[in-house]
């Protein structure tokens, strides 16, 4: 077997193969279906009427999507620099905590500013936690896939700590909670009796932000050549450490910033269970879109409405709900694979003939 | 160095038949077909991208051809294995050193020699024929050395090594020398003329004609992946073979004498201190306007230090450092560019060109941040790309355009392209370090060209190479590097490489009594 | 008769002990033919409200749950589904007519294990493994430590939070850790700890289930909570069109069965007489309103 | 202070901690090896919790507890071949197989749960590993009760530990295995099936990671949980680099972690409430963090770490 690089790669193939991957995925996870005993067609049917057959369906897929874009933006900001950050998790939840401490009137802030105060004070979290790793990382060479990893584990118990000491909520019975926001540092909601909220706005305008800054401004040509070749983008004259910093508050921040307008969007105040691993998610969308901000949309909806759909479909016929998280990894893995194929032709060895 | 005389006729020991080898739209070998006979040295010659590692490869296994055969021995070779190809008696030395810098001397040259499952290696037999391998060919190395702490002629002793040690009868040699020095490529060549005359077959691919016509029996020579011509290498001419391979003749440059300038750049006692040793230890040299300071050395004496200094990217902790007439104090790059000085890396792979980016981004790499690419953090993209059009012209970089991904060049192209980067601002010093390793003749032809028409027009030109015969062709001064210790520098004239070799061994009373 | 559409959302795999016993509930009502009933579980804070909705939107009558990490939305929910019952575990007091509340209010039985462990503990050292200082938890080891006092004042605790709600080999660790240090009975608030005690030859006191079964000679009693008192109500509120918003908190309690001291079993006759006399006393008392346990939501503290 | 010098004295105190290091001896060596062939595996947290899922429904069916070790193993080997197939000779990112893995190796063990096991309240169990004293050596006092009263789980990955660090630094396979994780391209010079090798050392490290996980399910406990291994495997990856990817210092490090949550679990009790206990629960991964701080300039990482080799093109 030999594997070939695809010289130019067809324009409906690109087109084609997510699209296949997804099917792909449907088809293996088909068998876990039917081992329920659950009509498939019906399964898939109604997976696709939960995420997005409805306003009502819509509105929770984008409310999912929120979280997702933004932490896939983290990612897909800093592993353009090579700036392997897998601690967007941890960055939620401090953005998290300082967005519930500011927007809850800690400092005594005038209304009108409580909202931004809460967003941009998480979004600042976030950033401080990833120059740590960042700085150990140019400064000393410490290996910041793992730093940034233990730093999740680090943050969640600090959280913890939090709600159950200074941040607990004096009406809150006990229960490791912080008190809510007040009304004027949540964020509006999009659609009435949905929750879905604006933080889609700000994830949006971050996307579309992060996409001209990568083809057109000098930090984006920074951070591409950085990625690729510090040796060379550092000999020819980048602040190589510098553009890493900057990486770091980036992806740091908008990690931060997911945290920051889940609480300030959705739930309003924190609790120890906020993210269901969006921060790892994010890691999973934003290679998805293979870096791209546009794609980290797109994914980050397709994953959203794979979970929001399988979810729903899990509660009206007998799957376990776990079939959800199931159809994420598969889908995941199969669009791997069909990127690749997309880049690249599997053919049999040619035979050792005589000529 | 002299041929070998064991070219009588012995038996074909290897015989490749129509290799063809596409990648993509790019037929890097077209209907090759070759015979090598036990004892016989052949050289593959060819530009750069001429096909002749790609065809090496084919044989070894690496690559598996789209046509073709091959028969080693009169038995055919299975394709796309480099274990077979082993088990058949051929062996290669890679163009680019296959060694692992972690491993141990000993863990490199037995891995794979023995069957994988056995719950024990023998590394005792394993160091008693090492060294007996070293005594009897002269090769002598620490078996338990870490690879990372040799130097690139130990390196390579090693790389025979492998070959040896696995009992080689047919042995690829790509572009052995290129980072040698004249003294480690007699030993080699001698070590081969041991070799051939127990009947090993060499394939050997160099750039450098003298060695071709000394210790080849053969020579074969690619062009655009077609072998172009089959020549007995007694009955050919250096001339001919160049002409062969690029099509044209080319004639030695000449270095018109010219007198010296200002100084544009002075070291005046610099220490640079590394690993709690001396890199540069108390290094005084001075690089003034229409000169070019040639410094000799084996690499790892100190070299990619100085160049470091001269780049900007680091500071000395002793001494002073002046360039174009400014005191360095603080290590950045930057301020080099900015002060008028040229820089020319010794690996364009690993610090020249950011391989993922295009050629016109490539090209912005040390100005992005000037008014003439980019206003208030927006990259004006189209003075960028215009840019790229113009030095694409006038540096002759062949490529599909400004867009093309610049990991897709020849070595020789990119080359072209650093050197449009960064001469075409008319800089006050040029920085050459190593700027023709691995080229072909001609890419070798142009940079030296251009060094000296920059020379011309007033630039001082510090060149830093192992490559003894550019040195000796356009050095007006030349010193000797050795230990982090510079010698003082001679006038080229009376220069000679026997000379030059001898101080690079650490007798700089070789090259001064040369007055 | 219509079967009443009951759904069942949990922020936990049914495994656990709390949700265990009010699935362990629907399901008999559900057996006996009352009901329809369908159920999530392990369902994500953030997927709190979307389920609740779903559920509501797709016409279950009752909605079950625990409310407790989101109390907000969940109260957001009942208000815009007015028709719907919402029966959910929660700290706080019922709102609207159709949002009940309840809450593991079983710290009567746990005051009565108390009494025993204080009776059986021979080192004078008790060991109480939880996961997290919340005041379901603290509730029921508060009660226990109390009645452990009663019949030994000078008996002392070890207190150890584990910072987890499912890491049984952490839970079982920290219980060795207490046996080490001379704890002879162990207060066994998460999975685990009992398994600790068995191994070391030690005594457990179980906390919602009974895992006597399992543990034969090491579980000497448990404070058993049973939830089909409150469910069964709210089924029948529900059928009758009388649902309201109410606190169901009380038929948590034993003197409405909605708690009980499991039967000694294996340990009939190894509790010395004289602790089972004053158990059975108290537990009267209890029944009989005569005598109450403090319900105290402090975190509890270590008396080494 | 006595106290606490008595207690880091004490035997049960060391038998804690080997205990407690067990699944991180075994998931660390695991990561270890993929590792040193260059395949960073992300994917261990699924990797073990699909091992503690497997071993433990094999002996739930009936299966004798070896067999449901050898059962995790196999599962643990074919979701490791998964990765492997996917980044070796496919060359995808590690980062994103890793983290497909763990997510498919979680939920499908959790579907595969619910599906077995629909209508279970309380969590089914079996009868673990016990305890097994080695006689005369179990007696010596202090090393005695602290080392060899363990259940024979623990004594594997000991053992495991000797096995890995033979293999890697005696036996040619080990060399290659070491040498496709510094330089692929010599390997492959040498005539050594890169691919192979790489493909063979992830699903032999996603083997031991397996086996770490079912230490959970069939040692430590005695039934299935729902997030059991907890993060256990990200920690893993940690020791990994702590321990500068030899076997030896992964023991150590594995032994340090466990060290500290013992002590952390003991130190709750002695010092009661003077300090919240997420303090202690921190005090692992920041010194984690110190540790690796300290030696992160000697730290020699295994050159190709996350660097695809296909075959047939450019290095
Ligand atoms: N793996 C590959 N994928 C795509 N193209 C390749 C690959 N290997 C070689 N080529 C192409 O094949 C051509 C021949 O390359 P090759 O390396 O054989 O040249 P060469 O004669 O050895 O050059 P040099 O003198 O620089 O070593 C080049 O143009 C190169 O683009
Ligand atoms: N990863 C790659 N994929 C496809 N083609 C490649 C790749 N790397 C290099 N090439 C091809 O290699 C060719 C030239 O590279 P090559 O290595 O021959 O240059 P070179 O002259 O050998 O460089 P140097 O002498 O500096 O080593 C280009 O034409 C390019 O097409
Ligand atoms: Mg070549
Ligand atoms: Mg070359």
């Amino acid at each position: 077997m030999l594997i070939e690089p695809r010289a130019h790669p067809s324009a409906a193939l690109r087109v084609l193969a997510p699209a296949g991957a997804v099917v792909a995925a449907l088809a293996l996870c088909a068998a876990l279906i039917a081992w329920t005993g659950t009509g498939v067609g019906e399964a898939y049917a109604l997976l696709f009427q939960g995420a997005l057959g409805s306003r009502f369906a819509l509105a929770e897929t984008l409310t999912r999507a929120t979280p997702l874009m933004l932490t896939g933006l983290a990612a897909a900001v800093a592993f353009r620099a090579k700036l392997w950050n897998i601690g967007a998790e941890g960055q939620l939840y401090a953005g998290a905590l300082v967005a519930v401490v500011l927007g809850g009137g800690m400092l005594d802030l005038p209304g009108w500013a409580l909202l931004p105060a809460a967003l941009l004070g998480g979004a600042l979290a976030g950033s401080v936690l990833l120059v740590g790793p960042t700085v150990l990382k140019t400064r000393l060479g410490v290996d910041e896939v793992v730093t940034t990893l233990l730093l999740n584990f680090v943050v969640l118990l600090f959280v913890s700590l939090m709600l159950e000491g200074p941040l607990k909520d004096p009406m809150g019975m006990g229960w490791p909670q912080s008190a809510p926001v007040l009304p004027e540092a949540e964020l509006p909601r999009l659609l009435e009796r949905s929750r879905l909220h604006a933080g889609l706005v700000l994830a949006l305008v971050a996307a579309v932000a992060l996409w001209i800054m990568n083809t057109r401004t000098t930090w984006g040509y920074e951070i591409k050549a950085v990625g690729a070749n510090p040796a060379a983008a550092g000999f020819a004259g980048i602040p190589v450490n510098r553009v890493m910093l900057k990486v770091a508050v980036l992806s740091g921040g908008l990690a931060g910033l997911a945290g920051a307008a889940e609480i300030a969007g959705l739930r309003g105040y924190l609790t120890l269970d906020l993210s269901p691993g969006f921060g790892y998610s994010g890691i999973v969308v934003a290679m998805l879109a293979q870096l791209h901000p546009l794609g980290v949309v797109a994914a980050s909806v397709f994953v959203a409405a794979v979970f929001v759909g399988a979810d729903a479909m899990s509660r009206t016929v007998a799957v376990p709900n776990y079939i959800a998280e199931v159809l994420v990894a598969v889908s995941l893995l199969c669009v791997l694979v069909s990127s690749f194929l997309v880049r690249y032709r599997i053919r049999r060895s040619p035979v050792n003939r005589r000529s | 160095m002299s041929q070998s005389s064991s070219s009588g006729e012995r038996d074909v020991v290897l015989r490749l038949a129509g290799i063809t080898k596409r990648f993509g739209p790019l037929v890097a070998n077209d209907d090759v077909s070759l015979e090598l006979r036990g004892g016989q040295v052949m050289a593959l010659l060819g530009e750069n991208g001429a096909g002749k590692t790609t065809l090496m490869n084919i044989l070894f296994g690496h690559y598996v051809a789209d046509a073709g055969h091959i028969e080693a021995f009169g038995r055919p070779l299975p394709p796309g294995s480099p274990k077979a190809a082993l088990a058949a008696g051929i062996c290669m030395v890679h163009q680019h050193f296959t060694l692992a810098d972690n491993l141990s001397v000993l863990d490199n040259v037995i891995l794979g020699t023995e069957p994988l499952w056995r719950l024990r290696s023998d590394r005792g037999r394993g160091r008693r024929r090492l060294a007996e391998l070293a005594e009897r060919f002269g090769l002598a190395v620490d078996p338990d050395a870490r690879v990372g702490s040799l130097s690139v002629g130990e390196r390579q002793r090693v790389e025979i090594l492998k070959a040896l040690y696995r009992d080689a009868r047919i042995l690829i040699l790509d572009e052995p020398t290129a980072v040698l020095t004249p003294q480690e490529s007699d030993r080699l060549f001698a070590t081969l003329k041991l070799l051939t005359a127990e009947g090993l077959a060499v394939v050997f691919i160099s750039h450098k004609m003298n060695e071709v016509m000394a210790a080849s029996d053969v020579v074969g020579v690619l062009r655009g992946g077609r072998l172009v011509a089959l020549r007995r290498t007694a009955e050919t001419s250096r001339g001919e073979l160049a002409e062969l391979m690029i099509g044209r003749t080319l004639k030695a440059p000449t270095v018109e004498p010219m007198a010296a300038g200002e100084p544009v750049l002075v070291l005046s006692g610099v220490t640079v201190a590394a690993g709690g040793q001396a890199a540069l230890d108390a290094v005084d040299l001075t690089v003034r306007r229409h000169q070019i300071v040639g410094i000799a050395g084996v690499s790892g004496n100190g070299q990619s230090v100085l160049a470091d200094l001269v780049s900007g990217l680091i500071v000395p902790d002793a001494g002073r450092l002046r360039v174009l007439g400014d005191e360095v104090r603080s290590a950045a790059p930057g301020d080099m560019i900015r002060r008028g000085v040229a820089r020319i890396p010794e690996d364009r792979h690993a610090t020249g060109l950011v391989g993922d980016m295009t050629v016109w981004e490539n090209l912005i790499a040390e100005r992005y941040r000037l008014p003439e690419f980019s206003r208030l953090g927006f990259l004006k993209r189209d003075a960028a790309r215009g840019r790229a059009e113009t030095v694409i012209r006038d540096y002759d970089v062949r490529c599909p355009g400004p867009d093309a991904v610049s990991r897709l060049l020849s070595g020789g192209n990119m080359q072209k392209l650093i050197l449009g980067r960064t001469l075409s601002y008319g800089p006050g010093l040029i920085l050459a370090n190593q700027p023709t390793r691995g080229l072909d003749v001609g890419a070798v032809a142009y940079v030296h060209e251009r060094l000296l028409d920059a020379r011309a027009a007033g630039a001082g030109v510090l060149l830093i190479s192992e490559d003894l015969d550019e040195i000796l062709s356009l050095a007006d001064q030349v010193a000797v590097i050795h230990r982090g210790r510079l010698s003082p520098l001679q006038p080229r004239a009376g220069v000679t490489i026997r000379r030059l070799g001898l101080a690079m061994a650490g007798h700089w009373e070789e090259l001064s009594e040369a007055n | 008769q219509a079967k009443v559409k009951v759904a069942g959302v949990y922020t936990v795999p049914i495994e656990q002990q709390w949700v265990g016993r009010i699935h362990k509930a629907l399901k008999e009502a559900e057996g006996r033919g009352e009901i329809e009933y369908v159920w999530a579980e392990s369902v994500a804070a953030t997927d709190y409200e979307r389920v609740l909705r779903q559920y509501a939107e797709g016409g279950q009558q009752l909605i079950v749950g625990e409310a407790f990490a989101v109390e907000r939305p969940a109260r957001a929910v009942a208000k815009d589904y007015p028709k719907t019952a919402f029966l959910m575990g929660s700290s706080f007091g019922p709102v609207a007519n159709n949002f009940s509340v309840f809450d593991n209010y079983i710290q009567e039985p746990a005051y009565l294990t108390g009494m025993i462990a204080g009776a059986m503990s021979k080192s004078g050292i008790i060991g109480m493994v939880g996961g997290y200082p919340i005041p379901e938890v603290n509730r029921l080891m508060n009660a226990f430590m109390d009645g452990a006092k009663e019949v030994r004042p000078d008996i002392r605790f070890m207190v150890s939070f584990i910072g987890s709600w499912f890491d049984p080999p952490k839970a079982k660790e920290a219980a060795f850790a207490m046996i080490d240090r001379g704890a002879d009975i162990l207060y066994a608030e998460r999975f685990g700890v009992s398994d600790a005690a068995k191994e070391r030859g030690k005594l457990a006191i179980g906390n919602v289930i009974d895992t006597q079964p399992q543990y034969p000679e090491t579980v000497v009693a448990s404070a058993l909570w049973h939830m089909e008192p409150t469910i069964f109500r709210a089924i029948a509120a529900v059928r009758e069109g009388k649902f309201i918003g109410e606190d169901y908190g009380q038929f948590s309690t034993m003197k409405f069965m909605g708690s009980s001291l499991a039967p000694l079993g294996t340990f009939e006759g190894k509790v010395p007489a004289e602790a089972v006399a004053k158990v059975r006393e108290r537990e009267e008392q209890i029944r009989a309103g005569t005598f109450t346990v403090k319900v105290n939501d402090g975190e509890p503290k270590s008396s080494m | 202070m006595g106290e606490i010098a008595d207690l880091l004295l004490s035997a049960t105190f060391w038998a804690a901690t080997l205990r407690i290091a067990t699944p991180y001896i075994l998931g660390t060596l695991g990561e270890l090896v993929c590792e040193r062939a260059g395949v960073l595996n992300l994917g261990i947290e699924g990797i073990m919790t699909l091992g503690a899922l497997a071993g433990w429904m094999a002996v739930y069916q009936g299966a004798g507890l070896w067999t449901g070790v050898l059962v995790a193993a196999l599962a643990g080997a074919l979701l490791g071949l998964l990765h492997a197939l996917l980044t070796v000779p496919l060359g995808l990112s590690q980062h994103v197989t890793g983290i497909g893995v763990t997510l498919l190796g979680t939920s499908l063990s959790y579907y595969v749960y619910r599906m077995a096991l629909p209508q279970v309240s309380t969590p089914p169990t079996i009868e673990p590993f016990q305890p097994f004293a080695v006689p005369v050596l179990s007696d010596i006092p202090v090393i005695g009760p602290a080392l060899f009263t363990q259940t024979p789980l623990t004594y594997a990955a000991l053992a495991a530990v000797a096995l890995v660090a033979w293999v890697l630094y005696r036996t040619p396979a080990g060399l290659a295995v070491r040498m496709v994780g510094e330089n692929p391209a010599a390997a492959e010079a040498q005539g050594i099936d890169v691919t192979a090798v790489r493909v063979g050392a992830v699903v032999c490290g996603s083997a031991l990671m397996a086996v770490g996980g079912a230490f959970l399910t069939l040692s430590a406990f005695n039934a299935f949980f729902f997030n059991m291994i907890n993060g256990r495997g990200w920690i893993c990856i940690a020791l990994v680099v702590f321990a500068s990817w030899r076997p030896g210092k992964a023991l150590l490090g594995a032994l340090l972690f466990a060290a500290f949550d013992a002590f952390q679990l003991r130190l709750q009790q002695i010092v009661g409430p003077a300090l919240p206990y997420q303090v202690f629960l921190m005090l692992p991964y920041l010194l984690s963090i110190l540790a690796l701080v300290v030696m992160s300039r000697r730290a020699a990482y295994p050159r190709a770490l996350m660097i695809p080799f296909r075959k047939g093109e450019r290095h």
